[in-house]
């Protein structure tokens, strides 16, 4: 079926049992995203080590795509240092402009790297990309603050 | 007379293709936006490949003939609307009238009727779209008014319980919608357009989710200015009606400034033609108009007493199904008596957007989300909602495999 | 390469008609609307039977489709300009692009950079169209502002002599038309705007005239603002442009409030979408913007170049024959490297309304009149005009015509 | 030729030698009316003894159509009662509204018969009417004032 294209089992998975879920009580940013066009929200925080992400949390609502998205993203930007996690963000907005053509690498991308169907409905990369430009948004943020 | 839908379905072209590797079109979310029949389509057509010319705009045979199509289109919608020729002004959707109205009332000087100040309120309800509430939040920031509004009950009903605080003597505008685009809901305006008259108070409806689906005579309505768009009633994209009690109408000051809405035009000073030229500036959407008399012209054929009642039945069955399957919350009244065609709902532990790609899969178009209506979603307490919305081109078999495919998905997604 | 027009007549289908019993169409009004070659006609009938649904609104293949013709249209718009994709904002026409960007003044607070107040002045000229004039003197009569215009030199150019008084530190709008839809005057804006950037003014330009007949990018021209209208440019009716650069349009408060255009609405207050969605408000135009970009690409395999190429020529055959007639003034430049192929004049004895009739009983297509330019008009001391304007489907046979039933209605009626 | 029901011969003859234009310096109205869409005008002065038009003067710029028309009129109006010219008004309205199949009545229209070919051409009925709305409008302000 297509839509398995879309459902990668690894994505079902995270959205029945979201990794990082449940926001931390001290954090450098806290940043809301939204999703104008369905209404799905999520709120981030962040806190920053130096130049590693030594914390992250989130909570949201939303469709499995957008929670999925913002779990395994959550999971992957641990503990990795800024400018890793800015090769893994400009990887996955890659992947979701790549029309489903796109060859993921999976050394960067992990588990991510399901997300790779997204790219053939237009109408769903925004759900996939909240938690990421949450991230990224969360992140100039906490660079400020430090 | 039942309609006859099979015979329907041909006339719409959009339904000889399939979607999805092979698979039939359901489409339900007429509530977004309608298909349009080949007559539709080809007074368009028509138009631009025979009678292409600017209206009002020339002594030449071409522009006649433009001119003659585009006024008597307008006299289709008149009479369509129970309303008089002179009293139909032809924008670009209902997005487009409900906004003129709200800058028109700002253009409007010191004495007038339709000047609004601090002083003033402006009311509305939570069902509102936001087409129907954004540029009402915005003329009472502008003006100073207050903005008030009917809440909703939790059946899906405009809460009517605290009308004589709501509309008061200080009350300028109230800015309704005849059918929810969400719930479902058509309301009742009677009770409210007498007491919006008595205190002195302008009567807006918005009708783009009544007017291609109930017969509306303007006349008996008694509001004072009402709102639709062609493209949601088997008309084009691109156009939509204003129809206003005309002394208002030509009392209220015009909103767009062009060409064609004048009078005398100096390099420091204009003055206005009457209503509704004063409201149609610039070279008109001509063809989008033609076919939106096409549009009406088609579903008068029909009748469109016998859409409502075809509409009534199916979603008496679309309720009656939906119950029946475990997990789904019907949002809106389920009193047939009190609702149109458009059924949003709720499965439990699938969210609308996984649930509207899965159905999507099996050909069937809805739409999820908040609908254009946010505030009415989080009032639901709801984060968003599947809706099919029901038109005359639907059938029972489009309801039957909207079921099987909701139980299909509640399996994909291990519900 | 010179155009072959007998060929791209055979594109487009008005051409297979005729007018007042049996004669040959010519058509000299596409200055008030251009005829529709068969692939405009053609995309938008497409998109109504194959694609239709609500763009931007809903998951579904249809939807999906609809948003993606919606959304590549819109690059073929910015290729064509020389703009990027997100700068380009999709309107009903011309008229509505230049009162969108009026309002939008009115609607910036205090401090921001669009914010316009008694201090300033707007900055037009005596020869804009009525649709970039109004909006102005309405923008200066909310704001105090005041309206400052170029005046026009006796052969019909901008009269820039006095730049300097009319452009200084407190000018916050310079709106000028690039063509002139009654002279033909082709302004060359460059020195204007270099003069309103130094002293910090936006540069408007109403394009209407210009983007249809001569080659505009957008970067070259140096502008903030642009409008134009699609019915002017071989597309459908009912749809139009507004360019703007990126940093300015995204910072400039919206228009018409709705739907798709917000990023979070409550019942008090709203946010908005980044530009160019929030500009626009409602289910789009669909329809008519694949139409448009489906003109923009017919006339791009023709080329631009060629096709002003081919105007040139051609208003120099018909100034030509129009000097051999006696009694016939044309009014604006004849210098054929200061305008285009618009064509107004007069003749001696005959009222343009009566010459216009005349024409039209010829089978030929003129316009007569102020043509929406009225203290334009009114400066040249003429009571009206007639005014013949060419296009791409236009050859010498046509401009043979006219200068035959000219003649001949000098004798009908008796000059 | 077609064209010739527009324009017959008495209403150019009206065109070239305009009866009662150029305005009289006395009048109990005096109106100004525009034809927006082409520009035309006219300047109407009136004046009426009793219930009588007793003089009627006119000056303006257009079209053959709209010249010839409040010239006809004007000799149509003058020493005719209000009561009169409110007939002769009102059969003139309806030939105008009649598509080109009216049958005028000349014994009310006299002259003014010969705008039966307008009503024929919708975008030049506007121009035949001008000098009749200014007349109306002026009568009315006629009787106000006296
Ligand atoms: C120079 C100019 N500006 C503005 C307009 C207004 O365009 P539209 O009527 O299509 O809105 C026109 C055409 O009518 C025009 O020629
Ligand atoms: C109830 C209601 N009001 C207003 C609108 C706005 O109509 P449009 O987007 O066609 O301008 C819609 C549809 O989107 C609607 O359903």
């Amino acid at each position: 079926m297509q839509l398995d294209n879309l459902y990668q089992e690894v994505i079902l998975d995270h959205y029945k049992h979201p990794e990082n879920k449940g926001l931390a009580a001290s954090y450098d940013a806290q940043v809301h995203h939204i999703n104008p066009s369905c209404g799905d929200e999520i709120t981030l925080n962040l806190t920053l080590q130096g130049d590693k992400v030594s914390a992250i949390s989130w909570d949201g609502v939303g469709c499995s795509i957008s929670q999925a998205s913002v779990s395994i993203m959550s999971s992957l930007m641990l503990n990795k240092n800024l400018e890793q996690a800015q090769i893994i963000l400009d990887d996955f907005m890659l992947l979701m402009q790549s029309k489903g053509i796109g060859a993921p690498d999976e050394a960067i991308l992990e588990d991510a790297v399901a997300f790779a169907g997204v790219s053939q409905y237009p109408a769903r990369i925004k759900c996939a990309l909240l938690g990421w430009m949450a991230f990224k948004d969360a992140s100039v943020q906490a660079q400020k603050k430090n | 007379m039942p309609l006859d839908v099979a015979r329907i379905r041909k006339d719409f072209p959009i339904f000889t293709r399939t979607i999805r590797d092979g698979k039939k079109l359901i489409y339900l979310d007429s509530g977004a936006t309608s298909q349009k029949p080949q007559v539709v389509i080809d007074a368009e057509v028509d138009f631009y490949a025979k009678h292409n010319a600017a209206a009002h705009r020339g002594a030449h045979q071409l522009a006649e003939e433009a001119t003659d199509l585009f006024e008597a289109s307008r006299q289709t919608v008149a009479s369509f609307l129970g309303a008089k020729s002179e009293e139909i002004v032809f924008t670009k959707g209902a997005t487009e009238s409900l906004n003129l109205l709200a800058y028109s009332f700002s253009n409007a000087e010191p004495g007038s009727k339709f000047f609004i100040g601090p002083e003033n309120s402006i009311v509305v309800s939570e069902m509102e779209h936001h087409a129907n509430l954004i540029p009402w939040q915005q003329l009472a920031k502008r003006s100073g008014a207050e903005l008030k509004w009917f809440g909703v009950t939790s059946d899906g009903r405009l809460d009517e319980s605290k009308i004589d605080s709501l509309i008061t003597a200080n009350t300028k505008i109230v800015a309704l919608t005849q059918q929810s685009n969400v719930l479902g809901t058509i309301n009742n305006l009677e009770q409210i357009i007498k007491k919006a008259h008595q205190v002195g108070a302008i009567v807006i409806i918005d009708a783009c989710q009544s007017v291609p689906h109930i017969p509306v005579d303007v006349t008996e309505l008694g509001a004072d200015f009402l709102a639709f768009s062609g493209h949601k009633i088997l008309g084009p994209t691109g156009v939509g009606v204003l129809w206003g009690r005309y002394e208002l109408l030509n009392e209220l000051p015009p909103f767009l400034f062009g060409g064609s809405m004048i009078e005398n035009v100096t390099m420091t000073d204009a003055t206005w033609a009457e209503a509704p030229r004063k409201f149609e500036a610039g070279v008109p959407n001509m063809a989008q108009v033609v076919g939106l008399a096409a549009a009406i012209k088609y579903l008068q054929a029909i009748g469109i007493e016998e859409v409502h009642e075809h509409e009534k039945n199916l979603t008496a069955y679309l309720l009656k199904e939906l119950a029946q399957i475990s997990g789904v919350s019907v949002v809106g009244p389920t009193d047939l008596s009190l609702r149109g065609g458009t059924v949003s709902f709720t499965v439990d532990g699938i969210h609308p957007h996984d649930l509207g790609q899965y159905l999507d899969s099996a050909g069937i178009a809805v739409r999820t989300g908040h609908h254009c209506a946010w505030p009415l979603t989080r009032a639901l307490g709801v984060p968003a909602t599947t809706r099919a919305s029901l038109y005359l081109y639907n059938d029972n078999s489009d309801i039957d495999a909207l079921v099987v495919a909701i139980n299909e998905a509640k399996k994909y997604f291990g519900q």
